[in-house]
């Protein structure tokens, strides 16, 4: 079992370190997923958001002092994270911070990049008493150790450590970041979202480095005005500092894109990935919903699916991801596809290669069919 | 801190004997059931959705566990700057203790606790019954009667009156007579150990009996209630027209996670009217494999099923072989059934483990059904008889 | 002692009255102290914020479901509501919501007025389950019970009530909004900030009506394009609405200028004052900080001031509001003045008729003097 | 739930004799302290600042208002979702209970709470004495010198060595030798009551001790410790150097509140470095009125101070009428001083009143400490004498 030790303050401790998801990422590529939701809150795996998957690696790895940077449509996630409760976050020292954009101060002035988010929210990171900080996304979902890369990171002395996976197959229409390194390892180059992609090393968008180190590519960032944090603080300074790739080999899978974000649902569905992401380095921890269990009908067939709490399920269902308290009537066949929570499929309706979105109603005998490699989307509130 | 209105004591001391092996770690109301739930959520799920936010939980037989289950009491909404919920054991005093003798007795060792909340009305609760109850239009009942003692009520079949505390009621629903056990019944109106008093008043009854009987049972049906009876307090009976279990024997428990099946369950668990709440363990969704196949079946989170699924009822963290069948059946918390394994008729306690090819109440004829008792081992091929308890 | 009575579900009860707490206003007026921080979060009698009253006031009147409305530099804000547990609302069913503004959808479009708050929160709005609302404001202190108030909205069959406090001094440079009520307090005229002040009646911002003729107004007023919530769906609506005053006997403080946030500060010096405001209906409740008592050391002098704890006092103090953690230094001598979290004078330092904001440091022999009419304000972190 | 390294268990069921009338309605640890304190906030605090999470309070004597007072811990930020702070009274087992026999026995009744978290290291801990202490750096220590019991202790003067356990000490700090109460010391390092175990071998010999000896008064000092030695168990001690102050007696605790003031104390309450943590009741903030006059005092939140306040340390919600004096006095929550009260060298309980002109301990010569009882009425123009106790 693992043990939770008494950290000392300092030195190379987990409780050293702070750790800040940005969450002032362009989002658009979710289409209608994010049309009133941040990227951080796009439900993901039957029960989750697409933030407790980073947010539980942390916490999972010893950090207790995290910041959520905020940008745009974050009414969901700040319901969904609260005082960060189910993350044993709810403290008095350290824990969960939520930061506002700095456009609640002056608004009507145009965005510029994320390093506008960093940069309003200086004093927090200055106020931490941490003297390590990594930086994660929440568009990355993985069951991430920081343990063993904090330590490479202290022991090969870097500036900079990004965790990369290596990627043989690029999905479709889907950004990546990927960086090119040397045998060591050492970062020689990185590209943010190139059509042709000649590098196999895909960035996970978790950084470590010395706070001061950040607190420093911000100023100097800001005061040249630049305002982009992979762009400008991270490639621009790759000539100039020590930055180091780290390899993640488990699961991990970037939602950079609509076919991404569906395929990624789909493929926990394998028993490996989904032990891999649910239960290899840690919990995932996730809002806590009063839900009563799925019941399945008479009649009812279901095969190959994950699924949530609270379903009542009188049809059939295959290969598909179930949210909380979906519905799914006598007839309806659902197959290969994604339905949010509380969506509802009358008599005899069918569902193929769909994502339904939040609360979206089906009425019966309706039939939907996307395509595997394009998926159709329903948005949230939708009857049909 | 204001005053409150009302406060209620759930008796959650029980051992439960006639439960068997599923209260050998653990006290009754602990018991999970219906997949997600331990008994206690009823009440206090009951209590939460009453509007009664003070709470106090008297535990006895292994508190331990009670204790760490309700914890601050936020999973069920108790949780609150003043009152809340609080777990109290029978603790030793100065002069040493004891367990409760009965019913009475546990508030009567309680009256400090209670004094220090100051309420208007308590309402005495047990920990082992499923049924969802709305308090507060009881005690809006209780004040609209002018009562001094209301009891719950339900109907039971006058052939079962022998085994209840019968209630003889006027046309007004004021109890003119209070029958134990009745060979011949007065009355079919039974008594579900659901009571509001008056505290004031409760409190002197529950002194006096003390002070003047020291071997009374100490028991509210057979000391406090006969006692008041005499003294022509007004009590009342409150008719309860709902779905409600006594989950006390083997049997009983069995047939209430049966009711919870079927196309249109008497007990809804899914129905968001009066939510049933509980501690809600973080677990991954459940996982139905590409084998699996399930008909009329209950399913938690965290359970992994690669085979059939009858007819039964599975609480997280259960995990079902390939080719395993479970029929008729209640799987309680992280119990693993290999592959080839056939169930039937059976309550599998906790952490169970079910070797391959096992079978278990494979020949149940007449409803017997077999238990299987937590954290046992049951090996592969064995042959479990039907009606057998194992642990 | 008073009684907590379980409610039953709907009807008269104060459990079927929902709350918005409007902090979508104009606050400038507070110039530098709400440079940083909203309105809802500017330091009030030595240990609360303004916030704190209207929410004590709702909770301890028996309301459940409260929402806040945000519009700018909120962040203060939301650190100290947290999730309500203060007030007992960190709740599953009802308790506190915080409803940030539309520019987080949609950025960058010009702000219009308040109930463009409302209209973007409707959702809140119409899902939570009371019939009846409270509509109040951050910028008013007082310890009202509105259980009175509601009984009479209900027994005369108002369609909206407004609480207000009749006056006889108003305050120069501040911003009043005043009614005219006929002989049985039916509101026949109503205005806001007008030069010639002919009412005596002002009101105190706290509106009791229907949900549904809330929901009803919003609907109106939005979808002819007008966007104030007193101007228009109340001033508007005064013909054909039935809409009636309700007179508050005890101490209120508008808090609409610089010069009414200083006197109401020294007023609640006076016994009479502090007790109504803190003691009457109830407590005011704040969010808890962990603080020592407060120290007054050898040849300390304080004499008619309200400190809070964790002060350390070596001079002379008196007419003065302290909040926690302030220290004055050996000599030095506060008179009629604010002095926020954290601030400290250095030895022999003299402020008079001053307010300083938080973490101000005034080093020895400095001395800074305002006059009680047009009190000095030095921003917060500035030192001298 | 992950193992633990280490967890606390806080001995607070002391019923505090010495303190007399300051403790007949609450234990010792709950008595206040400093204004905003009561005394389990420093063993509580300094849990909390060293990291140790998970903490059981052993609770006995008046465990009500403890339990009450600890609720959910989140006041300590012990609020966890694993672990936490859980209030252990010595509950009354199938067999019956009695209250325990001394520290080891507390420690072994609750061996079943310590199994369920599971700790590789145990710290033992007392819930009255008032100090700032590292633990973490204490089992930095343990750790580092493969140490299997390490002991907190502290110099005393040699004239006192006779009134505690002293460590006789080699020069690598490993504890040679245990004399409780000498005569002759050979050293002058007293125990502090502060123990880091090895849990699975306390275990073993508080099973061991249990089983063994029915008379046993189940001692770390007199029993466990010796029988460890006996063994040739590696002891080290662990030396504290800051301030520490048992406040088991009237006049410790009224000096330790002495302690608290003048220019540059010992203990600095407002010191941020390592809080002291309190539940921090919701109140006004402190009223000082134009003829208030306060001279080197701490005053909390909730009072209103009307009169002359010298030298001494009032609780929340205290209030002072005018032309009352107070000097060298601790008045402890909720007590009204009328006008022209006069109090000298006392320590006042909780909700006290003492009316017009009342004198007390005004002739106090050699720091006689005057005491009064909670909830007491002092009558106008009465004179308790210095030296005396109401209550």
């Amino acid at each position: 079992m693992m043990m939770t030790p008494v950290y000392r303050k300092g030195g190379r401790n987990m409780n050293n370190v702070m750790a800040i998801i940005n969450n002032a990422l362009n989002e658009s590529f979710l289409e209608q997923l994010t049309s009133h939701r941040s990227l951080a809150s796009v439900p993901f795996a039957a029960r989750y958001r697409l933030i407790d998957f980073p947010l539980s690696n942390l916490v999972n790895s010893g950090v207790t002092n995290v910041g959520i940077l905020l940008q745009t449509k974050y009414r969901s996630l700040m319901d969904h994270i609260g005082f960060g409760k189910a993350w044993d976050l709810d403290r008095k020292k350290n824990g969960l911070f939520l930061l506002p954009p700095s456009h609640i101060y002056q608004a009507n002035t145009p965005y510029k990049g994320d390093l506008q988010n960093f940069y309003s929210n200086l004093e927090y990171i200055e106020k931490s008493n941490q003297e390590y900080v990594i930086i994660t996304s929440p568009n990355v979902a993985a069951n991430i150790d920081y343990r063993d890369a904090f330590n490479y990171h202290l022991e090969n002395n870097n500036d900079i450590t990004i965790m990369y996976k290596k990627i043989n197959n690029f999905r479709p229409n889907t950004q990546y970041s990927v960086i090119n390194t040397d045998d060591n390892d050492r970062v020689i180059d990185m590209q943010v979202d190139p059509h042709q992609k000649d590098y196999k090393k895909v960035s996970l968008q978790r950084y470590i480095m010395k706070k001061d180190l950040l607190l420093a590519i911000i100023d100097s960032c800001v005061s040249k005005g630049k305002w982009d944090f992979v762009k400008n603080a991270i490639i621009g300074n790759l000539d100039s500092l020590k930055v180091y790739g780290y390899p993640f080999h488990s699961y991990a899978t970037i939602i950079n894109s609509i076919n991404g974000y569906y395929k990624s649902n789909l493929e926990i569905l394998k028993p490996s990935v989904w032990q891999d992401i649910f239960l290899k380095n840690g919990p995932i921890y996730t809002k806590p919903k009063d839900e009563a269990p799925t019941a399945y009908k008479n009649g009812a067939r279901a095969q190959n699916i994950l699924a949530a709490n609270g379903c009542l399920i009188e049809g059939a269902v295959e290969n598909s991801v179930l949210f909380r308290g979906v519905k799914v009537a006598r007839g309806a066949v659902v197959k290969n596809s994604i339905i949010m929570q509380k969506s509802e499929l009358g008599k005899n309706a069918h569902l193929e290669n769909v994502i339904l979105d939040k609360d979206v109603k089906i009425t019966a005998n309706k039939s939907l069919k996307g395509d595997i490699n394009l998926p159709m989307i329903v948005a949230k509130n939708t009857s049909i | 801190m204001p005053k409150e209105e009302i406060m209620a004591m759930l008796l959650a001391g029980g051992k439960g004997t006639r439960l068997g092996v599923l209260t050998k770690n653990i006290a009754k109301p602990a018991v999970p059931f219906g997949g997600e739930y331990r008994l206690i959520d009823f009440p206090l799920s009951n209590c939460s959705n009453s509007g009664i936010t003070t709470v106090g939980v008297l535990t006895q037989y292994k508190p331990l566990i009670l204790n760490s289950y309700i914890g601050s009491g936020s999973s069920w909404d108790l949780d609150r700057n003043d009152g809340g919920v609080t777990v109290l054991p029978p603790y030793v005093k100065e002069g040493g203790g004891s367990w409760y003798k009965g019913t009475a007795d546990a508030i009567y060792q309680n009256i400090e606790f209670i004094d220090l909340n100051d309420p208007e009305y308590v309402l005495i609760l047990s920990g082992d019954h499923i049924y969802r109850m709305d308090y507060s239009e009881m005690l809006a009942y209780h004040k609209s009667k002018n009562s001094e003692v209301t009891i719950g009520v339900l109907e039971v079949p006058w052939a079962d009156t022998n085994r209840f505390g019968i209630m003889n009621t006027n046309e007004d629903q004021k109890i003119i007579e209070f029958q134990e056990k009745p060979e011949q019944a007065k009355n079919n109106l039974a008594s579900m150990g659901i009571y509001i008093f008056n505290w004031e008043q409760l409190r002197k009854y529950l002194i006096a009996e003390a002070e003047a009987n020291n071997d009374s049972a100490g028991d509210f049906g057979h000391n406090i209630i006969p006692t008041m009876m005499d003294d022509k307090i007004n009590f009342y009976a409150y008719k309860f027209e709902d779905y409600w279990k006594d989950v006390g024997t083997i049997e009983s428990y069995w047939q209430a996670h049966m009711d919870l099946l079927g196309e249109k369950p008497e007990l809804e668990l899914q129905s968001r009217n009066w939510m049933i709440y509980s501690v809600n363990p973080n677990r991954p969704p459940q996982y139905l494999a590409e084998s699996a196949q399930v008909n009329n079946s209950l399913i938690n989170k965290g359970t992994q099923v690669m085979g059939k699924i009858i007819d039964s009822v599975l609480f997280f963290g259960v995990k079902i072989g390939r080719d395993a069948v479970v029929e008729n059946s209640v799987i309680l918390p992280n119990t693993r059934i290999a592959s080839g394994a056939k169930i039937k008729n059976a309550i599998i306690g906790s952490n169970v483990i079910v070797e391959k090819a096992a079978q278990i109440g494979q020949e149940a004829a007449n409803n017997e059904i077999t238990v299987i008792g937590d954290d046992e081992i049951i090996p592969a091929n064995s042959n479990i008889k039907a009606g057998m308890v194992v642990g």
